[in-house]
């Protein structure tokens, strides 16, 4: 797989976890690819953190607005049947439990379900936007991302870098693989069929448990 | 009462050293004109409290990159990488706060609360100095109100008592802003007569406002 | 997904023993059929959180008059005397809360807040039990979130999402309830199209309301 | 003076209080009056806390809608350049400040400004509704209400009922006079002509402080 293909094996991955009515925070980056797999037959709403609920596509050339912009300030849409609100409606959507699932980038996870993705103390601080509510906030957190870092692994037995929040990732789906956060670890339950689960523990530090009924990965 | 100003005479409200809110979200929604001219004025040692720095080139980013900030409140510096020079380099001191915790702490400094116990941040950097509590066996951080001297914001729709309308995204911080400083001066896109505006459309009622610039298009 | 249903089967949704928030002031903005229905219903234990018991002959008023309540959490009960009577004669347990910490209390349940601190109340009976802190020398209650099983609302134009326009003083409580209970029940005045209704213009997003009763007018 | 004339006094003089662009809570009963004397040449705009400024007078007959009512359930009218919101920010207008003057009446009043007015414990138990966060979050408490209860002073040296709020009245006018309340005590800045300083050191239970500028009541 390129980039591109592994990209695309992800979002559409992750766009399988959804459920008629599900109210969706898709991050910036590949989450936000995520919409373009969305079955037809469900209407999944996308919550926007800069203040809306029916988040579409991105804005047609020529048919951009300045005040529809996604939390990345690109130029989108608003669905019919959709609203806008202020900050703290926004994050009273978020951390007061009504989102039911929100997708992210991460730089480490581990296997307690920890979660770094805004700092690399002397080199990176972009800051936690949003991130830490809607971590906090969600009912279910997917970590979406490729699954090792210029072939370093990503999903750790403990995070080394300042966290997002502690024990909140349920879920993470990578180019290899989904893998659930339980109580007893990491249980990969889904394998892309172009790698082995020795593929996958020679790419992962965190311990892997293999589930009983592993299956081959849903895209 | 009139409340309708010049943009110079606005920027009078603004001096060395104040505590200034800033509405908008990467810019969307932010009081550009006001901006400019601040930047044009080049009052200086201020403490920014806005969701985030914008772009170098766009936004509160132009102060950032003119050096007008002592320090900044902020949930993201990301987009502008001069924040992270200051910052690194101790120029600017910046306070990262996580963006809901931003928006509860502005309401309640608008809204006379003394804090709000929020599970955001448990566990990380976040909660470093902030009082803990444990409440029915999950825990909280005390996140205090913010205030500011002077809020500056940006309304689609005004009319002369001051009473805003926002557009699509542009409303974001702008609404808890309103409510959070001593002065509020809002850059109107479009200015209105009294009666224009339905009651019940009224984002933020004009009681808040102190003066408005602009919308004379 | 289609909210719409009955008022037969949206009244299955409250059981006996059930916490339920009613918006409205004084009647003002009550959801009165789904309050008729449960009248009819007889449904009892309930536990109420609404800003008042409005009239022995209106409003939430009814089903005092009716005895199904145990427990009343609410800011005032001077216009209904049969609460006041319940509420002597330990019929019924009355829990009395300032309105601005009534709205704040619905507001954390909410927005997964823990609690919040008010000044409002401190020196007086409604500090009793509560946890007091002081910041910058000033002394708060902390008062905790409150949440239902099921919120009963009204709203003048609701769409088929369950997007939901309020109509002048009617507002009152009912977006605040519609953030804060398992099970959000509307009772629309009127029911419109997706798409009518501006997203600029929505006072509660339709995410929050599980059903929507009424309205075919 | 009758009941009457004794209220029209007190509204009267309360509406002297204010200036130009004020934002007012008047009190249900006898506060509500002070709006119908309010001088034409200034704009007092009106707070009604169950999600309202702007507040006009009652509706006339026939013209009374069930959605614009005040904090009494009355129906009134909204001013041109009012606006509606719900009781999250009723309430962050009114404890944070945004409120320059509440009006209310008082059960009992005390030299230290004290104030109850919600609770007679075992007879009469209406509530505080929003009175405690009015009178902590204005930035003036005025108690509007009669000098005496059938004879009996409400202006105490200690309120012995429930209270409302501690220390936080500023001003009581009275069909008798006008008081302020500092901290030494109670001190009498205006007297109605019909009385005299005894008149109302004989109806007041509290000190009296007479100011040296005492002047007759404004009118």
């Amino acid at each position: 797989m390129d980039k591109n293909e592994v990209k695309i094996v992800i979002a559409k991955r992750v766009s399988k976890e959804f459920k008629d009515g599900d109210v969706v925070n898709l991050g910036i980056g590949l989450p936000t690819m995520v919409a373009n797999y969305l079955s037809p037959d469900i209407d999944v709403i996308l919550q926007s953190e800069n203040g809306f609920v029916g988040l579409g596509p991105a804005a047609e050339a020529g048919q951009e607005k300045k005040y529809i912009v996604n939390a990345g300030g690109q130029p989108v849409t608003i669905k019919s049947g959709g609203a806008f609100f202020d900050s703290a409606m926004s994050f009273t959507i978020i951390r007061g439990g009504h989102v039911d699932a929100t997708v992210l980038g991460a730089l480490q996870v581990d296997q307690e379900g920890n979660l770094a993705n805004w700092k690399i103390p002397g080199k990176m601080v972009p800051g936690m936007g949003g991130a830490m509510d809607l971590v906090v906030g969600a009912k279910k957190v997917i970590v979406a991302m490729e699954h090792t870092a210029k072939g370093a692994p990503k999903i750790l037995k403990k995070c080394s870098l300042p966290l997002t929040a502690v024990q909140q990732v349920d879920l993470i789906i990578t180019e290899m693989g989904v893998m659930e956060i339980t109580p007893q670890g990491i249980v990969l339950k889904e394998i892309h069929p172009e790698f082995t689960v020795d593929d996958i523990k020679a790419a992962t530090e965190a311990d892997i448990i293999v589930a009983e009924d592993l299956k081959p990965m849903e895209i | 009462m009139n409340k309708i100003v010049s943009i110079e005479e606005a920027v009078t409200h603004i001096r060395d050293g104040m505590t200034v809110m800033v509405g908008g979200f990467l810019g969307c929604g932010s009081p550009h004109k006001l901006i400019d001219a601040l930047v044009e004025k080049g009052v200086k040692d201020l403490t920014l409290i806005c969701n985030d720095t914008a772009f170098p080139d766009a936004g509160v980013g132009k102060m950032v990159v003119n050096k007008q900030f002592k320090k900044i409140i902020t949930s993201h510096i990301g987009t502008n990488p001069e924040t992270g020079r200051q910052m690194n380099e101790k120029e600017t001191e910046v306070n990262l706060v996580p963006q809901g915790s931003l928006a509860e702490k502005i309401r309640a400094g608008g809204a006379g609360l003394g804090g709000i116990l929020t599970p955001t941040g448990v566990g990380t950097e976040v909660e470093e100095g902030k009082e803990k509590m444990v409440l029915d066996g999950k825990t909280y951080l005390l996140e205090l109100p913010l205030k500011a001297d002077v809020a500056l914001i940006f309304g689609h729709k005004v009319d002369t008592k001051g009473n805003i309308l926002y557009q699509g995204a542009e409303r974001n911080f702008n609404p808890l802003m309103a409510t959070a400083a001593d002065i509020v001066i809002v850059e109107a896109e479009q200015t209105v007569a009294v009666g224009e505006l339905d009651p019940n459309e009224v984002m933020t009622p004009g009681i808040f406002v102190n003066y408005i610039v602009g919308g004379d298009k």
